[in-house]
C-alpha cells in the first residue's frame, strides 16, 4: 500500500451525489468545513456516482496519505473494505455503513429514533387517521425511518393508517409533490418524508392545502412551511463527522461501530415554536418522555 | 486494410481539435468563475495520466463500459438502427450477469465467466428485444422505445435489489456479494479487470466483422442504403437493422456484466452514470469506426477521471466535465459539417 | 377524489405538454430535438436565478430565454451546420447538465435554493373554476398550464392556418420542393426549433415556480424525453399531443395513488406503468401514422445550401 | 470547363470549346422580351455550369433550350427563378434588370416553373401544394375553391382534395403546371416536363403551353427530345458545356443540326439489332397477378408472358400501368398474388432510381460493385471479403465499360449520373446473370450515355441473356428491344412485331382510358 504520511492532517469526504442537495451531501460537505476549520485540517471532497469511481475515490485519498476518508453512504462499505486492507493507515468512515473490519468503521445515524417522536405527534395530529411518507430511494435509513414513525403513531392514534410512496430518486421534486398530493387525496394530512431535494415539492403540496401537517427530516425545515411543519428530525452531520476526525487526529480514535441517537445530540427532534400550539401540551410531554426514556436506554 | 477500412488521419485532427477547444473553453470558465485553470487542468491531466494507476485503474476502468457501449450503438447505427437505450439494456445486462453468477458461482472460474457473459448478452437483447419487435410489426421508432425503455429498466433494477436479489439480510438495497469464481481477474497492482481485454477484443471482432467478412458488409449496406441494399444485394435491411439493434442491446448488457464482475462485484441501483448516453458521444467521435471507439472511449475516460482528480485537488464540481463533453462533440459535429460536400439541388 | 386525481392529471401533464406543443412545431419542420431535456433544465435554473431577484414572472422570462438559448445552440449545429440531430441534440442535453449543475453550486453553493424564491400561484377563473369534477383541474391552475394549453390551439393555428406554417411542414416533409416553392427550409427550421426551446424553456421555469418553488440537479428528471414521446404517440399534432400528455399525465397521477393507496405490490411496478402503457399504445397508436418526411433527416434529406 | 474530372474532359471531343462555324447568337426576339438573361456564368467548385450565357423569352413565344446532361439548361432557369445565385450577368424582366434571390421574388415578377423532378410535397393535397407554390394564405376551403377553379379554366381536371403523393404521374405533372401558372404568371419555365408523360399527355401540355404564350405568355421548354423541340418551339437555344453554340428560329433548324450543336459530332445511327433467336425459355409468367402498394395504380393483373435467351423485350407503358410489378415480379423482389413464373437462372434488376434503389452514395465504387456481387467467387470466399481482389475487378469493370471515376476507392456520390447509371448497368451485367430487368434504363441520361448503356444491354442480350425492361419513352422502347409488349391497367398487350409508334401509342393510351377508374382517383370525372 501507498499511505506515505505527509504533512498536516488530511481529511477528505466522498459523496455519492452533489453536495448541493440542500440534505445529506450538503450536511456531509458542512461538516468537512468545519474539519477543516476547527482542526485546521487539509480538506478534499469529491463526488463519485457510481462504485467504480467510489473506490476509486477512496484508494485515491488512501494512497495520497489521507488520515481519514469519509465515504458518504453505506454503498462505500464494501469498496471500502477492498481498499482498506492496502492501507493501513488511513481511517475510512462509511456513514450509514454496516460493520467494522480493520480501519473500517462505520457511523450509523439513529435518524429513526427521531422519526418515531415525529409519529407519535402525528398521531395526535391526524384527524383522518392516515399518514403520509415520501421516501427518496428505498435506503435501509429511510425504511426505518418510515417504520419508526409509523410505530410512533399507532402509539398514539391506534389503528391509525400510515401510507408511504417512493420516487426511486432524490432530485425530483415535481414528482415530490404529486406523491404528497397523491397521499393527501388518500386522507393523509399529516406528513414525513425522507427525499432530500425532492421533498421541497412535499413542502409545497403541504403549504397549497390547508389543514395539513408535515415533519420535517434531516435539518431543521421549519423555514419551509413555518406555519405547518411541526417539527423536524435532524441529523447533525457536520457535529458527528467533526466529532469523528477530532478522535482521529487526537489519536483516540479505535475502529467501532459509532451509531449517534438522540442521546448523542447528533440525532434531535426539533420542534417549530410556531406550530407548537397546535398539539396539547399532554402529548409534547409523551414525546418528551419518550425521548428521555430513548436518550436513556442508548449504548 | 483495404478500401473499405482505409484509416484516415483527417478525423483525427479534427478530434483534437474538438478536444483543446473544450478544455479552452473549460479553463476560461473556471477563470471566471474564480478558479485556477492551470492547477485544475493539471489535475485533470494527472488524474487521468499522472500515473500508471491512474492511467489503468482510473481512465481504462471507466472507458472499458463506455468502448463497450459505444461498440454496440455503433454496430446498430451502421446497420441502420439507433440506440438510445444502452442503459437500460446495460441495467438488464448487469441483473442477468448477476443472477448467473449467483447459479454458476460453484463452477470453476474459466466456466462462470463466459457463463454470466451469456446471460449478460442475453438480457441485454431481451431488453432491446420489446423495441425490435414494435418496429418490425408497429413501425414505432426505435429512437422512442428505447428510450422510454431506459426507465422501465431504472424501476426494474431498483426492484431486484429491494427484492428478489436483494442482500439475505434484507437490509441495503443491494445484491450479495457476487462468488469468487465470477470475478474477473485485475491487472496485478491495479483496479483494471479483464473486461478491458474484452472491449479490445469486441472492437477488433467488429472491426473485421465490419470490414472483413460479407455480413458485416450486408450490414453496413443495409443501414447505409436499404432499398439499395434489398433490391441489389438481395437483403432484407429491415431484418439486419432488428439483428443489429438486438445485438447492440446485447452488447449493452455485456458492459453491464462486465461493470458487476469487474467493479462492483454486486448488483447496486446505481451501476452507470448515465453510461448509455455518454457511449453516443463516444461512437459518434470515432464516427463508429470500432477502433476508433476505443480511442474515444479511452478520451472520455480520462475526462471523467481526469474530472475526478479536479474536484479532489482543485474543487471544481466534476459536472463540469460533461460540458467539456458537449463541446467536443458539438465542435466534433460542426467540423465535420464543414468537410462535408452539399448534395446536389433539387432539378439537377 | 376524482377532482384531485383530473388536477393532479393536468398539473404533471402541463410541463410536459409546454414542451411536447414546442417539439411538435419543431418535428414538423423536420427536426428532432433530443436537446428539449437540456432546454428544460436550463429554463429550471434561469427560473430560479431570476427569480430570487426580479420575482416569479421575472423567472418565467428568464426560463424562456434560456431555453431558446439551449435551442439556439442546438439549431446551429443541427440545422445550420446540418449535423446528426440525435447526436446533436444528446450533447446539448450532457452540456446543460454539466452547465446548470456548476452554475448552481456557484450561485447557491451547497445550501440549495431554499424557500425564498417567489411563486406563481393558481390563478382561479371566475365561476368556471367551482366547476364539478374539472373545474378545479381546468380553470384553478398557474399561469404556465394556461400557457400550455393557450400552445395547442396557437400551435394548430401556426402550423394549419398560417404561410409560415405551412412552409414549416412542406420543409418538414420535402425540403427539395419546399425550397422550389420559395421556403428558406433553414430559416423556418431554426424558427421553429427556437420556438420550441422557449416552450421548454418555459416548462423548465414551471417545474421551478408553478410546481416546487426551487430548483435541484436533474429536476427535469427526464421530461423532455418523455415530451419527444408524447409528439409521436400524438401523432405529431397539438391536439394529439395535448391527449397524450394528459394521458401521461394521467397515468403518472394514477401511479402515484397506487402507491398511496397502500396495496402489497411492489412499488417499482407503479413507477414504470406510465412508460410501459406509453409503449403499449405507441403500439396500438401509430402503426399506420407517417413521420413528418424529413424527420431528423437534416442536410442529407434536403437539396443543396445554394442559400 | 470540367477540368479534373477525371477522363471526361477527353470524351470524344466534346467538350472542346464551340466551333467557330457555329457562333453563337445573340437572341434576337421579334419583340422585347418578357424574360431576359445576359452573360450568365455560375461555376459549381471545379465545374463551370454556365459560361456568359444568354437567353431569353418574349411573349407570345416557346423557346426550346436543349442541350446533353450537365450542359447547363436547368442551372440557368434555376437563375432566372431565384434558386442559384449566378456568378456574373443580369436577369431582366420586362427589360428591367431585377433581382430575384428566391422563387417568391421570381413569382412576384410573373415567372412559374415547372421542375425538372416533381417539386410537390407529397403529404400535402393539390390544393395545399398549388397555395404553397402560390403564396396564397393558408385557408384551405378558400384555396379548394380557386385551384377548382384555375384548373377548369386551364383544361386541367384536378381534384383539390387529393394528396399530391397518391397521384399517378400524369396527373403529379399536371399539378405542377397548375401550381406553375397559379399566381398568374406570364413566364412559364418547363424543365422537361414530357419525360414521364405518355404521347396523348404530351399532345395536351403541348396545347395548354400554346394556349398559355397565345395570350401572351412566354414559355421555356427543356427537352431531350429534339423532335418535340422542333414541333412546339419558336425558337431554339442549344446549350453545351456551359455555353451557347446554337440559337435561332426552329424553323431554319433539322434534327441533324440541333444533334450537332449539343454533342459537336454527328450522332451516330443505332446499328439494326439482329436478335440471336434461341429458343430457351428464361422466364415464363403464367396468369401472374401481383398488387401494387396501396394507391399506386392497378398492379399486374393476370398476366401471361415468356421471354426467350437472347431476346430484348421492351414493356410499354405510361406510369403506373402495373410495368413497374411486372419487371420487379420477374426480377424476384415482389411476390406474387396468383399465377406461376417459372425462371432458369439468375436475374439482376437495373432500378429506376439510382440513388436510392441502386447504389451506396456514401460507399466507395468497390463497396457498390460488391454489393450486388459480394456472394461470387473472387469477391469473396468463405463468408469473409477479398477486397483487393474486388478492388481490381471493379477497376476493371470501369474500364471496361466507361464508367468515367477516378479510380474505385471514390463514392458513388460523386459521379455524374451518366457514370453512376453506367456502373449500376456494368455491375448488372458483371454477374452474368439468365435475365436482366431493367426499369428506365436511360432515364435522365444524355444521347451519349444513353447509347453506351443500350448498347450494353444488347450485348448482353447477344451473349445469351435475357432482357426485359421498361422505358417511358415510347422511342426508346421501339429503338431497344427486339420484341415489344404494352402494359396497360395492369393487363399485358402483346403488340405485332412491325408495331409502329402510332399503333403501340394507340394501345398504351386507348387502354389507359378504359383502366382509369381505379387509377386516376385524383382527377375529377
Ligand atoms: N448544386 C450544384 N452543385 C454542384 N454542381 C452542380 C449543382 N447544380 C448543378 N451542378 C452542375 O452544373 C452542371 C450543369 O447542371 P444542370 O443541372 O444545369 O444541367 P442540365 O443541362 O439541366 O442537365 P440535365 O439534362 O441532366 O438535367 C452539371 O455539371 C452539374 O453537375
Ligand atoms: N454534389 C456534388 N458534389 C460533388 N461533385 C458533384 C456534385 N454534383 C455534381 N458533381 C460533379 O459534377 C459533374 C457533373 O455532374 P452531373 O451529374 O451533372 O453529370 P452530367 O454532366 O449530367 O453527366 P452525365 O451525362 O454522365 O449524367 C460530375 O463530375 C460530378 O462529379
Ligand atoms: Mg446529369
Ligand atoms: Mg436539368
Amino acid at each position: 500500500g501507498g499511505g506515505g504520511q505527509r504533512e498536516g492532517f488530511r481529511v477528505a469526504l466522498v459523496t455519492p451525489g452533489s453536495i448541493a442537495d440542500a440534505a445529506w451531501n450538503a450536511g456531509a460537505y458542512a461538516g468537512l468545513g468545519q474539519v477543516r476549520d476547527s482542526l485546521g485540517a487539509v480538506v478534499s471532497h469529491v463526488e463519485a456516482r457510481t462504485p467504480a469511481e467510489q473506490e476509486e475515490a477512496l484508494r485515491t485519498y488512501a494512497a495520497e496519505g489521507y488520515a481519514v476518508v469519509f465515504g458518504h453512504g453505506f454503498e462505500f462499505q464494501g469498496a471500502a473494505e477492498r481498499v482498506a486492507a492496502d492501507h493501513p493507515n488511513t481511517v475510512f468512515i462509511i456513514t450509514s455503513g454496516e460493520r467494522v473490519r480493520g480501519n473500517v468503521a462505520p457511523l450509523v445515524f439513529r435518524l429513526h429514533e427521531a422519526s418515531r417522536l415525529a409519529g407519535l405527534a402525528a398521531g395526535a395530529l391526524t384527524r383522518t387517521g392516515v399518514i403520509g411518507f415520501v421516501g427518496g430511494i428505498e435506503l435501509p435509513p429511510i425504511r426505518e425511518a418510515y417504520e419508526a414513525w409509523a410505530a410512533g403513531a399507532a402509539v398514539t392514534r391506534p389503528g391509525v393508517e400510515s401510507r408511504f410512496t417512493y420516487l426511486n430518486n432524490f432530485d425530483d421534486a415535481a414528482a415530490g409533490r404529486e406523491a404528497a398530493h397523491a397521499l393527501i387525496r388518500q386522507g393523509a394530512d399529516v406528513l414525513h418524508h425522507n427525499a432530500d431535494a425532492a421533498a421541497l415539492g412535499v413542502f409545497q403540496a403541504v403549504r397549497e392545502t390547508p389543514g395539513t401537517w408535515i415533519f420535517g427530516a434531516n435539518a431543521d425545515q421549519a423555514a419551509l412551511a413555518p406555519e405547518r411543519v411541526v417539527a423536524s428530525a435532524v441529523i447533525d452531520l457536520p457535529r458527528a463527522i467533526l466529532a469523528v476526525a477530532r478522535e482521529v487526529k487526537e489519536g483516540r480514535f479505535t475502529p467501532r461501530v459509532e451509531s449517534f441517537g438522540l442521546a448523542s445530540g447528533v440525532i434531535r427532534f426539533e420542534v417549530n415554536p410556531r406550530a407548537r400550539a397546535a398539539l396539547p401540551d399532554s402529548v409534547w410531554a409523551l414525546v418528551v418522555r419518550v425521548r428521555d426514556s430513548i436518550a436513556a436506554a442508548a449504548p | 486494410m483495404s478500401a473499405p477500412s482505409t484509416f484516415d488521419l483527417r478525423p483525427l485532427t479534427t478530434s483534437a481539435l474538438a478536444l483543446a477547444a473544450g478544455l479552452v473553453l473549460l479553463a476560461a470558465g473556471l477563470a471566471a468563475a474564480g478558479h485556477d485553470p492551470a492547477a485544475a487542468l493539471g489535475a485533470m491531466w494527472r488524474g487521468a495520466f499522472g500515473s500508471w494507476y491512474a492511467f489503468t485503474s482510473a481512465t481504462l476502468l471507466r472507458a472499458t463500459p463506455l468502448i463497450v457501449i459505444g461498440l454496440g450503438f455503433a454496430l446498430a447505427l451502421r446497420g441502420g438502427a439507433l440506440n438510445i437505450g444502452a442503459e437500460g439494456q446495460f441495467y438488464a445486462g448487469a441483473i442477468a450477469a448477476t443472477w448467473a453468477a449467483f447459479q454458476l458461482g460453484a463452477l470453476p472460474a474459466p466456466l462462470a465467466i463466459p457463463l454470466t457473459w451469456l446471460a449478460a448478452l442475453a438480457g441485454g437483447a431481451l431488453w432491446v428485444l420489446v423495441p425490435v419487435v414494435l418496429k418490425r410489426r408497429f413501425g414505432v421508432l426505435e429512437v422512442i422505445s428505447t428510450l422510454l425503455l431506459n426507465f422501465v429498466a431504472e424501476a426494474l433494477v431498483s426492484l431486484m435489489v429491494q427484492g428478489p436479489m436483494q442482500e439475505p439480510a434484507g437490509i441495503y438495497p443491494q445484491s450479495a456479494p457476487i462468488p469468487a469464481a465470477a470475478r474477473l481477474p485485475l491487472l496485478p497492482g491495479t483496479r483494471l479487470h479483464a473486461g478491458f481485454l474484452v472491449a479490445l477484443a469486441l472492437a477488433a471482432a467488429m472491426a473485421f466483422l465490419l470490414a472483413r467478412t460479407v455480413w458485416g458488409f450486408r450490414l453496413r449496406a443495409a443501414g447505409a442504403a436499404p432499398r439499395a441494399a434489398e433490391l441489389i444485394g438481395r437483403v432484407d435491411a429491415g431484418r439486419f437493422a432488428g439483428v443489429a439493434l438486438l445485438a447492440s442491446g446485447a452488447i449493452a448488457g455485456l458492459a453491464g456484466a462486465l461493470e458487476v464482475s469487474g467493479v462492483s462485484y454486486a448488483l447496486y441501483q446505481n451501476l452507470s452514470p448515465g453510461y448509455g448516453f455518454t457511449a453516443i458521444a463516444v461512437a459518434l467521435l470515432a464516427r463508429g469506426h470500432p477502433l476508433g471507439i476505443v480511442a474515444s472511449g479511452i478520451l472520455f475516460g480520462a475526462l471523467e477521471a481526469g474530472a475526478g482528480a479536479m474536484q479532489r485537488e482543485a474543487g471544481v464540481p466534476s459536472v463540469t466535465v460533461y460540458v467539456v463533453e458537449a463541446v467536443v462533440i458539438l465542435a466534433v459535429l460542426l467540423a465535420d459539417a464543414r468537410g462535408r460536400s452539399t448534395p446536389a439541388v433539387a432539378g439537377a | 377524489m376524482i377532482t384531485g386525481f383530473l388536477a393532479a392529471a393536468v398539473r404533471i401533464a402541463s410541463p410536459l405538454l409546454l414542451a411536447a406543443v414546442g417539439e411538435v412545431v419543431s418535428q414538423r419542420g423536420g427536426t428532432i430535438n433530443l436537446g428539449l431535456e437540456g432546454a428544460m433544465l436550463a429554463g429550471a435554473l434561469a427560473a430560479a436565478l431570476a427569480a430570487g431577484g426580479g420575482g416569479a414572472e421575472a423567472g418565467l422570462l428568464a426560463a424562456a430565454v434560456a431555453g431558446l438559448a439551449v435551442a439556439a445552440i442546438f439549431a446551429l449545429v443541427a440545422i445550420g451546420a446540418g449535423a446528426d440531430q440525435i447526436i446533436a441534440g444528446t450533447a446539448v442535453t450532457l452540456g446543460a447538465v454539466g452547465l446548470t449543475g456548476a452554475v448552481f453550486r456557484t450561485a447557491f453553493g451547497s445550501a440549495g435554493t431554499g424557500p425564498t424564491l417567489p411563486m406563481l400561484e393558481p390563478l382561479a377563473v371566475p365561476g368556471l373554476w367551482r366547476m364539478p369534477l374539472i373545474g378545479e383541474a381546468l380553470f384553478r391552475q398557474p399561469l404556465p398550464t394556461y400557457l400550455a394549453f393557450a400552445a395547442v390551439p396557437a400551435a394548430w393555428w401556426v402550423l394549419f392556418r398560417t404561410r409560415w406554417g405551412r412552409a414549416l411542414r412542406a420543409a418538414g416533409e420535402d425540403a427539395a420542393s419546399a425550397r422550389a416553392a420559395g421556403v428558406p427550409v433553414r430559416r423556418v427550421r431554426g424558427v421553429a426549433v427556437l420556438a420550441g426551446g422557449l416552450l421548454a424553456g418555459l416548462a423548465g421555469g414551471s417545474l421551478v415556480l408553478a410546481q416546487v418553488g426551487t430548483f435541484a440537479e436533474k429536476m427535469t428528471a427526464g421530461r423532455g424525453f418523455v415530451a419527444i414521446a408524447i409528439v409521436v404517440l400524438g401523432r405529431w399534432h397539438p391536439v394529439g399531443a395535448l391527449a397524450a400528455a394528459l394521458l401521461f399525465g394521467a397515468l403518472q397521477a394514477l401511479q402515484f395513488v397506487f402507491q398511496a393507496m397502500g396495496l402489497d405490490v411492489p412499488y417499482q411496478l407503479f413507477l414504470m406503468l406510465p412508460y410501459l402503457l406509453t409503449l403499449l399504445a405507441l403500439a396500438g397508436a401509430v402503426g399506420r401514422v407517417r413521420a413528418p418526411g424529413e424527420l431528423g433527416r437534416g442536410e442529407r434529406g434536403t437539396g443543396s445550401g445554394e442559400r | 470547363m470540367r477540368d479534373g474530372q477525371g477522363g471526361r474532359d477527353g470524351r470524344d471531343g466534346r467538350d472542346d470549346p464551340p466551333s467557330p462555324s457555329q457562333p453563337p447568337q445573340p437572341p434576337q426576339p421579334s419583340q422585347p422580351s418578357l424574360l431576359s438573361l445576359s452573360a450568365i456564368s455560375k461555376r459549381f467548385g471545379p465545374v463551370t455550369a454556365l459560361d456568359g450565357v444568354d437567353f431569353a423569352v418574349a411573349a407570345g413565344e416557346v423557346h426550346a433550350l436543349l442541350g446533353e446532361n450537365g450542359a447547363g439548361k436547368s442551372t440557368l432557369m434555376h437563375v432566372a427563378y431565384g434558386l442559384v445565385a449566378p456568378d456574373a450577368g443580369v436577369v431582366s424582366v420586362d427589360g428591367h434588370p431585377a433581382t430575384i434571390r428566391s422563387p417568391r421574388d421570381a413569382r412576384r415578377l410573373g415567372l412559374g416553373m415547372v421542375h425538372q423532378h416533381f417539386t410537390s410535397v407529397p403529404a400535402f393535397t393539390v390544393a395545399e401544394n398549388v397555395a404553397l407554390a402560390a403564396g396564397w394564405p393558408a385557408r384551405p376551403r378558400e384555396n379548394a375553391h380557386r385551384v377548382g377553379e384555375l384548373a377548369a379554366r386551364l383544361g386541367l381536371a384536378l381534384d383539390p382534395a387529393a394528396r399530391a403523393g397518391l397521384l399517378s404521374v400524369g396527373l403529379r405533372q399536371r399539378l405542377e403546371i397548375v401550381k406553375a401558372l397559379a399566381p398568374g404568371a406570364r413566364v412559364l419555365l418547363l424543365d422537361e416536363p414530357t419525360g414521364v408523360l405518355a404521347p396523348a399527355e404530351v399532345e395536351d401540355l403541348f396545347a395548354t403551353v400554346r394556349g398559355f404564350v397565345r395570350e401572351g405568355g412566354a414559355a421555356v421548354l427543356i427537352t431531350h427530345a429534339l423532335d418535340e423541340a422542333l414541333a412546339v418551339a419558336d425558337r431554339v437555344t442549344v446549350l453545351r458545356a456551359g455555353r451557347v453554340t446554337l440559337s435561332g428560329p426552329a424553323a431554319e433548324q433539322d434534327h441533324d443540326a440541333l444533334a450537332r450543336a449539343m454533342l459537336g459530332t454527328e450522332p451516330a445511327r443505332h446499328a439494326p439489332v439482329l436478335p440471336s433467336i434461341r429458343p430457351a425459355v428464361v422466364v415464363r409468367f403464367d396468369r401472374v397477378t401481383i398488387p401494387a402498394e396501396a394507391g399506386r395504380g392497378p398492379g399486374a393483373r393476370d398476366v401471361s408472358l415468356t421471354v426467350h435467351a437472347g431476346e430484348i423485350v421492351g414493356v410499354a407503358a405510361v406510369e403506373g400501368n402495373g410495368q413497374r410489378e411486372l419487371l420487379r415480379g420477374a426480377a424476384g423482389v415482389l411476390a406474387l398474388a396468383r399465377g406461376s413464373l417459372d425462371r432458369t437462372g439468375e436475374a439482376v434488376l437495373i432500378p429506376e432510381d439510382r440513388t436510392t434503389e441502386a447504389l451506396l452514395p456514401d460507399l466507395s465504387l468497390t463497396e457498390n460493385a460488391a454489393l450486388g456481387l459480394a456472394d461470387r467467387p473472387g469477391w469473396s470466399e468463405r463468408g469473409l471479403m477479398r477486397w483487393r481482389e474486388a478492388r481490381q475487378r471493379t477497376a476493371v469493370l470501369l474500364r471496361e465499360h466507361d464508367v468515367r471515376a477516378p479510380g474505385p476507392d471514390v463514392t458513388a456520390r460523386t459521379l455524374s449520373g451518366g457514370n453512376q447509371q453506367k456502373l449500376v448497368v456494368a455491375r448488372a451485367l458483371a454477374a452474368e446473370p439468365a435475365l436482366v430487368v431493367a426499369e428506365h434504363p436511360a432515364r435522365g441520361l444524355d444521347i451519349g450515355a444513353t447509347r453506351a448503356v443500350h448498347a450494353e444491354l444488347r450485348r448482353a442480350a447477344a451473349a445469351g441473356a435475357a432482357v426485359l425492361f421498361h422505358s417511358p419513352y415510347l422511342d426508346e422502347v421501339l429503338g431497344l428491344a427486339t420484341r415489344v409488349v404494352v402494359m396497360t391497367g395492369g393487363r399485358l398487350v402483346e403488340v405485332g412485331a412491325g408495331a409502329g409508334r402510332e399503333e403501340v401509342g394507340r394501345v398504351m393510351v386507348g387502354s389507359k382510358v378504359a383502366g382509369q377508374g381505379s387509377k386516376d382517383a385524383g382527377a375529377r370525372p
